[in-house]
């Protein structure tokens, strides 16, 4: 299993992603997709910008795909991830796990999310509506708690 | 070596990367850590509290015990916060 | 949240029904799609046809959206499964749950499936490829199991 | 009331549904199999492994001691498979 992993400016397409990795197999029963998008926190960001860390960025996905398909049965895995500057509403990270099984392709996709929150090099900046000052996100407890569920 | 910045760390030293050689006697990351920081105003700013800075080791995850002999590059930064 | 809950026979189209429910939306931040495909078992299969119980089918998919959304803060949820005669390949079930946490949108789409496999009035009757006598699919004990979880 | 069959319970007793009037002694889910399945070989077939059998009354699941009382439409089918 080749995963195929993106780190792009461009916005991607979730559909197509998904229909050229089904195309012409039929032993993929369950297809997860994760969309994550930017909001706006309540209409206070006017946008969000992705930095990364070229190389690693790549090669630490392929590690955590690596861990994910030595884990669950996954008969494919696409990670694409934005950089750049991000409009709430649009889409930011795009994970689709597939299997034969619908527990492996769910698990296999919640696993990549948590681990591209905390181990892949990627960092948020904030853009205020009301001003020109940007703060970066800071890192929370909550996603390093996620991935205690990985651990047992 | 070369050192590489992202997010905050890079805004507050003001570069991405640069050649270093510290000294033989740094022998791992918080020694490293320790050296950068005497180095300017700007680099103390960015490690002023280490605990919080995560760091790569020729593009792998390294915790500060980690040895730098050898090392290629290393990277500076904090917390992610992708996906 | 009103859920879109649709029992067809034409295919549905997985990125049109994000975008639907996404749209105009600032405060989704995750979205986590489930696409249920037909497999041919190993070359085994002609086609499944899917047989229902209309007015229960939605009315106990409903139920279990309400529970989902008692129990996870869902912002959006679709469920779409399709009835009648399938191909091996094409795609068989949607489910989709949009959330400002990602938790809560794996957690409510897991956990719709889970409840559609073993508490919807669906049934599988499986075409050989081989010849004309047709065998109702049996129900799995690991469907069953998969219920466990959502009793902690 | 009406009796309405899915899958292979539908098949083996030969309809979709039927509207049928139970005496007043059937009072629950167990009982009604019981008397349905001596209503004939088709129905005995259908039901000859009675705990197999799910219910729903009036288009909600119910178990084998669920009353019947005022019940309009009660179905009868295999263990679900969509998904």
């Amino acid at each position: 299993m080749t995963p195929r992993i993106l780190i792009q400016t461009a916005d991607f397409d979730a559909a197509a992603e998904v229909a050229a990795m089904t195309r012409d197999r039929r032993d993929i029963g369950a297809v997860v997709t994760f969309t994550g998008l930017c909001r706006d926190e309540g209409g206070r960001l006017a946008a969000l910008e992705l930095e990364h860390y070229p190389g690693m960025a790549e090669e630490e996905i392929a590690r955590m795909v690596a861990r994910a398909a030595a884990r669950w049965p996954l008969d494919a895995v696409t990670v694409i991830h934005r950089v750049g500057k991000i409009a709430p509403g649009a889409q930011i990270v795009l994970v689709i796990a597939a299997s034969s099984h619908r527990a492996a392709a769910f698990a296999g996709a919640e696993f990549l999310m948590d681990y591209l929150k905390t181990s892949a090099p990627f960092w948020k900046k904030e853009h205020p509506i009301d001003g020109p000052a940007t703060e970066w996100v800071a890192a929370r407890d909550e996603d390093d708690r996620a991935l205690e569920k990985w651990r047992a | 070596m070369k050192a590489v910045y992202f997010a905050w760390v890079r805004e507050r030293i003001g570069r991405n990367e640069e050649e270093i050689s510290p000294p033989a006697e740094i022998v791992d990351v918080r020694g490293l850590i320790g050296w950068l920081s005497a180095r300017g105003e700007e680099y103390a700013h960015a490690f002023e509290n280490p605990d919080v800075i995560r760091v790569a080791i020729d593009r792998a995850h390294g915790k500060h015990d980690a040895p730098i002999s050898g090392a290629r590059e290393i990277a500076f930064f904090p917390p992610m916060t992708g996906g």
